[in-house]
């Protein structure tokens, strides 16, 4: 069950290839349920997630970011994943003090073989998410 | 060192029936420099029958406990009860996971307890905030002839998430605290196994049966008396020893003492001062010897140089065996 | 010496698309808060259960009782009851359920809907909190005098007095805590809390 | 530009959920889409045929196919919109059925999810280059890791097939879990007497460079060139002098030493050889147990020694092997003891596991094939075995199933009626997993032929009673607790990964599960590849595995590196980094972080210093591009601008 | 002011050693310094040496290919060691003139005192006063009531790398505890309250570029990727968003860089506190990495490096 009531908001996933792309492949494969919401964009790791794209998501119309990579030390790239650590913990400090609610954006690991805590992060995150509601509701009404 | 203090919460059973493991408790507490703080008017922690009725009525029961304890600023909770324990133990983690259920728990309550106690047995501040050292250091006695059976019942380790204490198939801790202590302890496997608990009252053949079990397996073991740490246990296996004997047509006769009173013995306190007199099964006999520690080790001693002054002798012995096998 | 469990019911057909109570097995996962299809029926908890013998239906059964929505069955079961809460099976079971505590709550739910197999064990239980709530704790003897009078066995360890007495064990007139009338508030509480809630 | 979007139905794998021609109708709408259209099965041959018929017909320069994830089928349509003439890099994917279709139930919301996925390849595509590979040579020399039964077919697969290889064995004897067995199942041939045979082969083939008693210390580059550093563990015996005779063995002094090879059933001495089998037939130290290197003293072996082999200094060496591809075959590992406190935890000496009782039962083991226990060395007459002791039980992590432990349970029994025949077996048991050929057959005559008795129900207890161990189960058909008095307990310990197995996978750089065993490219499809192109999987590395499971992964495994190793050169995947020189300022970030160390400082002709990636060591992570503040450095593919055109399809769309 | 006199006969003596020298003299009037560039020793005399030098001169330093002098305030040194950690000059052509420093003057501050008079003189009093002569009438301001906002809480008024020091090194007295007192401040507040702050900040921008250029750490020069097609980051639209990313990007490609001298919010026509979302990553940095920029050359800037065990990361629960 998608379990998130109401319309759906905007949310964006950045996925690496390796593990999480393939978490959610393998989330569906074994058809687990997870709700509609989100939208994913494979890169090779999340070593390459530059944390402006999670900016410019939010600022552009995003509900909530979502960065999923390798378990450290797991990385397909060895070391991308320890980099994608340091930046994102940067950004996620950071978003509330530009007053975006670091709840919107969320980071973290699931493998190529973790399908059902895929479907977990997808369905929390998701909630969580709804349970701040849309970012951009002003300006939808004013526009 | 800095005295260590304890809020004490020693349950109903520890007046009533039990009243030699609080005499103990306390004696041992004392030589070990520890202070033990009864909470004000304390009222009972609901133990099994409370779980009966509701889950937030049973946690409600406990934590009006801890919520004076909360308040005596002491941090930590003792009780040498493992079902006092376990109401704790499970009213806190119920308590502290899960903000609902606080809420709905506080709400049977005058003051909310906001999830800021620590509960341990008695066993367990024994154990690791005392420590081994300390507990062999007090020693002034020997009890050359106690050969024990540590018996550590149900509830003391388990379930492990909740209990935080100890293997939950093997413990270890009473039988260390006794070994510290210089008296000889027998391993055996029905340490964990439930006596029947407070199914006494209700279902005597039950009790009768598995209490038959854990006697058994202890004078198997070679043990002439069971440690314990529960009243609870020590209830069926002593005052009830009788009735088993009558039931499964046994003849034991094995003292069953709480593990207090044998630090308490090797800490040089009166068998009158532990209150011994309370146990129905009687260990007089076993405790009769006591040796001043000084004396028994020097006797060791010279023992070991004895034997070492004749290998040739130990030499032939060994041969001997040899040849035989 | 082990008693099987055939013996101690008679096993109609059980029509399973009639008689699955889904709302039952719903409410114990709620009010236990553990997912009951975790169970793949080892028999672990059975195999270490020290009470097996007494009960009617060994755990293991009970728990395939609830997957299968047994309600009627499983609380007019003894084996509920008989009980004690040792925890063995929640500390073995490989999947992790805490068998104890769904042991617990169906205690709660039988006793709610007046289903007690076992009326001594719930009469004893009952008198230890009667005696919780008139004093604020236990009052041994009185608890023991209150569930004999109430069920009947007058002499229940009635051999144990004596014993009892001479080595001064126990205490004949009960401590009356100051706050005892806070925790029968509690009783009380509940008791509306409950009744509001239905 | 000329986008054209083919929207797959999958059967109802996705048109079931998603409203396909929507999807297609939408697509229409956008501008740059000039052909949409949906189709059955577009990865079918009519599928492929009709891209390549649009992109003619259609003029189409970029192509969008909507359908399964890119990590099923990329490939697939990259080669049919090459062979249309376009560059294999202008197509892209939508993934609509794992990431959509099959996730979620209401159709409308599913079809709004799609027309945005594709949407968004849309927006890539239109931003994609045309990228070209470049060959680069092969070194056709491989290296398989781990000398057991799957380690060894594939080396000798590869080196009948002409390749050299390079095996290198972490213990002092290839062979493995197999050659500690007694019989295998279900024929019940002697496990060595078939073994032995490949061991030797694999000793004296002239195309394998066996390195024994060595481990993996680093691997460096990429498919077709690694070069792996193997450390030689020292010995403390001259390999090259020693000649197996035993002596040493004989004379030693220590008569203590953990015995590694029978899983500690008895002890060895501090210089052994593990079996007499064991190839290379060498000795080699224990310096935990030597008292030359314990106490200082002793040195009887190198006294004894006839030809001087003995060396207390010697240290551990490290080589490097260049090869082309490897293959990992590093096998399992089982549970310790120490895991179950209810069974004793090892505190009783005649509760065993499965592989110890191997050892007992094996003809060459500690106690010559006579099945004696261990606390008294008496025959047993009662024996009871224990199935999954860990295995699919969630406490202890480990929720799966080991595979073959009820085939060799079942081998155990009979093997121990026929030892003894006077003897009782019972098998605690919760399923008879027996799927194999012959499998199912062989339990029952367990039961049929031997009399085992199977008792449907897991232990809860064993304890000791005297000189029997109590064993307390269930029998959940009897619905009752049982108990049996055993002389000799066996717990079919769970199988778990090798240790290290976590440290080795990431010095290959592939992916492992949760439980340590290493991940395929596909489950179904790929089931030796890993995704770091040249790495194989043979045998229970990837998942617990019977000998013929493994030795058929093991050949699997070899005939790929054929397969790789039939071309001279090989294509590299033009996915990397790429500097625009007039962009970057040269403040080398980039060189900082790069995992591969594959950039580096470049001097241009007007003097100006920019970073330079060496298009053979970047492996494409991107790790650059996210550093460079003035997006100078791009990874191909996944350039900044190619990731914001998916970013601004859904967030300004 | 000795020090200026100081000064002088230090960089007549490393003369022949650099090709040039980089420090102040008098602007347009009395109220403002400007960069001095000296290729020969005589052009010393033309120097000046007082609070109102505040500019951060070693932003100069990386487009510098010769070997070249520098006098240097405590801030100022940071930028050079963050350099040299980023490996972005070669210490080995720098020589450094190590000035301590008492406070500098915010000429923004001191016009809006004047009410943007135009000035006539400016003398410096033995009170740590400046007093500004305007055609309207003389002004004494203190100058700690005219300091820019860095000053008052800083840490290392005495240049933490230097060659040559003038005078005595000053000890900071400003407690340390107070240095991102501020940002805790601000951290305060609601989400809506933050976030309504930035957007009229941000809606001000005119997107001018001043901070970005005279950002010492800004390397990016020509290849800005807040006017760059190749990445397109932004559009060239004045639109709240483009103008909130374009101090996001600014934001984190200083993280873990910015070395608080400042310039940026110095420079800023609109006034806007573009320093304070640097401010507030250096303090998540100091907190998460027990990192400071520009204080040890042997740092590593810790968004190009990782520990494989991060103390201070914790996973995130959802």
């Amino acid at each position: 069950m998608s379990g998130v009531a109401g319309k759906e908001l905007r949310i964006v996933g950045f996925l690496c290839n390796w593990c999480s792309y393939g978490g959610a492949d393998t989330a569906g494969v074994a058809r687990f349920k997870q709700p509609t919401d989100l939208r994913i964009i494979r890169v090779p790791c999340s070593g390459r997630v530059d944390p402006l794209f999670v900016v410019k998501a939010l600022l552009t119309g995003a509900d909530g970011v979502l960065v999923s990579g390798c378990h450290p030390r797991d990385c397909h790239y060895t070391d991308g994943n320890f980099y994608a650590r340091r930046r994102l913990e940067m950004l996620k400090r950071l978003l509330p003090f530009i007053g975006i609610d670091e709840k919107r954006f969320h980071y973290t690991w699931v493998s190529a073989s973790e399908g059902q805590k895929w479907q977990q992060v997808v369905t929390d995150f998701t909630n969580q998410v709804h349970k701040l509601g849309p970012m951009h509701a002003k300006k939808e009404s004013e526009g | 060192m800095a005295e260590k203090e304890y809020a004490y919460f020693s349950g109903c059973s520890l007046e009533g029936t039990a009243k030699e493991y609080d005499t103990s408790f306390r004696l041992v507490m004392k030589t070990l420099g520890v202070t033990l703080t009864e909470p004000e008017d304390w009222s009972c922690c609901g133990s099994t029958p409370a779980h009966t009725v509701d889950h937030v009525f049973a946690a409600a029961l406990a934590a009006r406990n801890l919520a004076i304890v909360e308040k005596m600023n002491i941090g930590t909770l003792t009780t040498p009860c493992p079902s006092c324990l376990m109401a704790f133990k499970k009213a806190h983690l119920g308590m502290t996971e899960d903000e609902a259920f606080k809420d709905q728990v506080n709400e049977l309550l005058d003051e909310p307890y906001e999830g800021g106690v620590i509960s341990k047995s008695s066993l367990q501040i024994i154990y690791e905030d005392v420590g081994l050292e300390k507990i062999a250091e007090k020693v002034t006695h020997a009890l050359p002839d106690l050969k024990v059976a540590a018996y550590y019942g149900c509830i003391m380790n388990r379930p492990p998430d909740v209990a935080q204490f100890d293997d939950p198939e093997n413990p270890v801790a009473m039988d260390r605290v006794i070994s510290a202590l210089g008296v000889e302890v027998r391993d055996y496997a029905f340490k964990t196994e439930c006596c029947g608990a407070a199914f006494g009252v209700p279902k005597r053949a039950m009790v009768n049966e598995l209490t038959y079990k854990v006697l058994s397996m202890a004078v198997d073991a070679g043990a002439n008396c069971i440690a314990v740490a529960c009243p609870l246990c020590q209830q069926n296996l002593d005052l009830r020893q009788e009735q088993v004997n009558r039931a499964m047509g046994a003849s034991f006769n094995i003292p069953v003492l709480y593990f207090t009173q044998i630090m308490g013995l090797a800490y040089g306190y009166s068998p009158k001062e532990l209150d011994m007199d309370k146990l129905v099964v009687s260990a007089g006999p076993l405790i009769k010897t006591r040796i001043p520690i000084a004396e028994y080790r020097a006797m060791k001693e010279a023992e070991a140089a004895a034997a070492k002054k004749t290998p040739k002798a130990r030499e032939a012995k060994e041969a001997a065996k040899t040849e035989e096998s | 010496m082990y008693k099987v469990y055939f013996q101690t019911y008679e096993m109609d057909t059980i029509n399973l698309s009639e008689k699955t109570n889904w709302e039952f097995i719903e409410q114990v996962q709620k009010e236990s808060g553990e997912n009951l299809s975790l169970c793949y029926q080892c028999g672990n908890c059975t195999a270490g259960c020290p009470y097996t013998n007494y009960f009617d239906y060994p755990v293991s059964m009970v728990m395939r009782l609830l997957q299968t929505g047994q309600k009627d069955t499983i609380l007019n079961s003894k084996a509920i009851w008989l009980c004690a809460t040792c925890e063995t099976c929640t500390t073995r079971c490989p999947c992790e359920i805490d068998v104890a505590h769904v042991m617990d709550t169906l205690r709660i739910i039988a006793r709610r809907e007046n289903k007690v197999s076992e009326k001594d064990i719930k009469m004893f239980y009952d008198a230890f909190l009667d005696s919780v709530k008139r004093f604020g704790r236990i009052y041994e003897v009185g608890t023991l005098l209150t569930y004999n009078i109430r069920s009947g066995h007058f002499m229940a360890d009635a051999d144990l007095g004596p014993k009892v007495l001479t080595k001064g064990k126990i205490r004949f007139f009960p401590t009356k805590i100051k706050g005892s009338d806070k925790v029968a508030q509690i009783f009380e509480r509940f008791r509306t809390k409950a009744k509001k809630h239905g | 530009m000329r986008v054209g979007v083919f929207i797959c139905h999958c059967g109802n794998n996705i048109a079931g959920t998603v409203d396909v021609a929507r999807v297609a109708a939408e697509m229409r709408k956008l501008p740059g889409v000039v052909y949409a259209t949906n189709y059955m099965y577009t990865c079918s041959e009519p599928g492929q045929e009709e891209i390549k018929q649009a992109i003619k017909k259609e003029n189409l320069d970029r192509i969008v196919v909507a359908a399964c994830s890119p990590r099923m089928h990329e490939n697939t349509f990259r080669k049919t919109i090459e062979k249309a003439g376009l560059n294999r890099y202008f197509l892209e994917m939508a993934n609509i059925r794992e990431h959509i279709s099959w996730i979620g139930e209401d159709k409308e919301l599913n079809t709004a999810k799609a027309i945005d996925a594709v949407k968004m390849a849309v927006a890539k595509v239109m931003k994609n280059k045309p990228l070209y590979s470049s060959s680069f040579k092969v070194n056709k020399r491989v290296m398989v890791i781990g000398g057991g039964v799957a380690g060894m077919q594939a080396a000798l697969d590869c080196a009948d097939g002409g390749l050299d290889v390079v095996l290198v064995e972490k213990s002092p004897s290839i062979g493995g879990m197999m050659a500690r067995l007694d019989k295998t199942f279900p024929t019940i041939d002697c496990s060595i007497c078939i073994l032995g045979p490949k061991m030797v082969d694999v000793a004296q083939h002239e195309k394998i460079k066996l390195h024994a008693y060595s481990e993996i210390d680093e691997i460096k580059g990429y498919v077709g060139n690694y070069q792996v550093k193997v450390r030689k563990k020292a010995t403390y015996v001259d390999w090259t002098k020693c000649t197996g005779c035993g002596a040493c063995m004989e004379k030693c002094p220590t008569r203590n030493a953990y015995d590694n090879f029978n899983f500690g059933v008895a002890p060895t001495r501090a210089i052994n050889i593990p079996f007499p089998q064991a190839i290379p037939k060498k000795a080699k130290i224990d310096p935990a147990f030597c008292r030359q290197f314990t106490k200082g003293k002793c040195g009887v072996c190198a006294k004894i020694c006839p030809t001087g082999a003995i060396n207390y200094e010697m240290q551990d060496e490290i080589v490097t092997e260049d090869v082309g591809a490897i293959i990992v075959a590093t096998g399992y590992g089982l549970f310790d003891l120490d895991k179950f406190p209810e069974y004793g935890a090892g505190r009783y000496p005649d509760v065993i596991t499965g592989i110890q009782y191997e050892r007992i039962l094996n003809a060459s083991g500690p106690t010559s094939g006579h099945i004696l226990r261990p606390s008294d060395q008496t025959e047993p007459k009662t024996i009871v075995f224990v199935s999954c002791a860990g295995s699919r039980d969630k406490s202890l992590g480990v929720p799966y199933c080991s595979n073959f432990c009820c085939m060799y349970i079942a081998k155990q029994a009979i093997l121990t009626k026929d030892h003894v025949p006077d003897s009782q077996s019972y098998v605690f048991y919760m399923d008879i997993r027996s799927p194999g050929k012959g499998y199912d057959e062989f339990t029952r005559r367990a039961q049929e032929d031997y009399g085992v008795k199977y008792i449907r129900g897991r232990v809860s207890r064993i304890y000791p009673k005297g000189k029997k161990m109590v064993v307390r189960g269930a029998d959940t058909l009897l619905g009752t607790q049982v108990e049996v008095e055993a002389d000799l307990v066996v717990l079919a310990t769970a199988v778990v990964s090798a240790p290290g197995a976590a440290g080795m996978a990431e010095k290959l750089h592939i992916s492992y599960d949760t439980f340590g065993f290493y991940v395929e490219s596909h489950p179904k499809l790929r089931p030796v590849e890993t995704n770091t192109s040249g790495v194989f999987l043979a045998g229970a590395c990837q998942g617990p595995k019977d000998i013929p499971a493994s030795v058929g992964q093991g050949s699997a495994a070899a005939s790929k590196v054929q397969a790789l190793f039939s071309k001279d050169m090989l294509e590299s995947d033009p996915a990397i980094a790429q500097v625009n020189t007039n962009a970057c300022v040269g403040c080398l970030k980039c060189v900082r972080t790069c995992p591969f160390q594959a950039i580096k400082e470049e001097e241009l002709r007007n003097g100006k210093k920019v970073a330079k990636v060496i298009e053979t060591v970047c492996a494409g992570c991107g790790v650059c591009t996210s550093t460079c503040p003035c997006g100078a450095i791009q990874l191909q593919h996944f350039t900044d601008n190619q990731l914001l055109a998916e970013v601004n399809a859904i967030c300004q769309g | 002011m000795n020090n200026a006199e100081q000064i002088k006969e230090t960089i007549a003596r490393i003369f022949p050693d650099v090709e040039t020298v980089i420090c102040y003299q008098q602007g347009f009037d009395g109220l403002h310094a400007t960069p001095y560039f000296i290729s020969i020793p005589e052009q010393v005399n033309k120097l000046i040496w007082n609070p109102l030098c505040a500019q951060n001169l070693t932003s100069y330093l990386p487009s510098i290919k010769k070997k070249v002098g520098i006098v240097v305030k405590g801030c100022d040194s940071r930028t050079i060691i963050q350099y040299l950690q980023e490996g972005l000059i070669d210490r080995a052509k720098v020589v450094i003139i190590g000035v301590p420093c008492t406070g500098v003057i915010s000429v923004k501050k001191v016009l809006r005192e004047i009410g943007h008079q135009p000035v006539v003189d400016v003398v410096f009093d033995d009170n740590g006063n400046i007093v500004v002569k305007t055609q309207k009438g003389e002004k004494r301001l203190a100058i700690a009531d005219v300091c820019p906002d860095k000053c008052t809480t800083c840490q290392y008024p005495t240049p933490l790398v230097y060659d040559h020091l003038i005078g005595e090194p000053i000890a900071s007295n400003k407690p340390k505890e107070d240095v991102y007192k501020d940002i805790r401040e601000f951290d305060a507040k609601t989400l809506e309250e933050k976030r309504a702050y930035w957007e009229k900040e941000f809606e001000r921008c005119i997107r001018c570029y001043a901070c970005r250029n005279a950002c010492p750490m800004c390397i990016c020069q020509d290849s800005c990727i807040a006017e760059t097609r190749e990445p397109h980051w932004i559009s060239q639209r004045l639109s709240l968003q483009e103008k909130f990313m374009f101090h996001m990007i600014h934001a984190a490609h200083l993280a873990g860089r910015c070395v608080e001298c400042g310039e940026c919010e110095r420079v800023c026509p609109m006034d806007i506190p573009v320093a304070k979302l640097k401010k507030k990553i250096n303090a998540e940095m100091k907190e998460l990495f027990n990192y400071e920029t520009g204080v040890n050359p042997d740092d590593k800037p810790p968004m190009y490096t990782f520990n494989v065990d991060e103390a201070k990361i914790k996973e995130h629960k959802l």
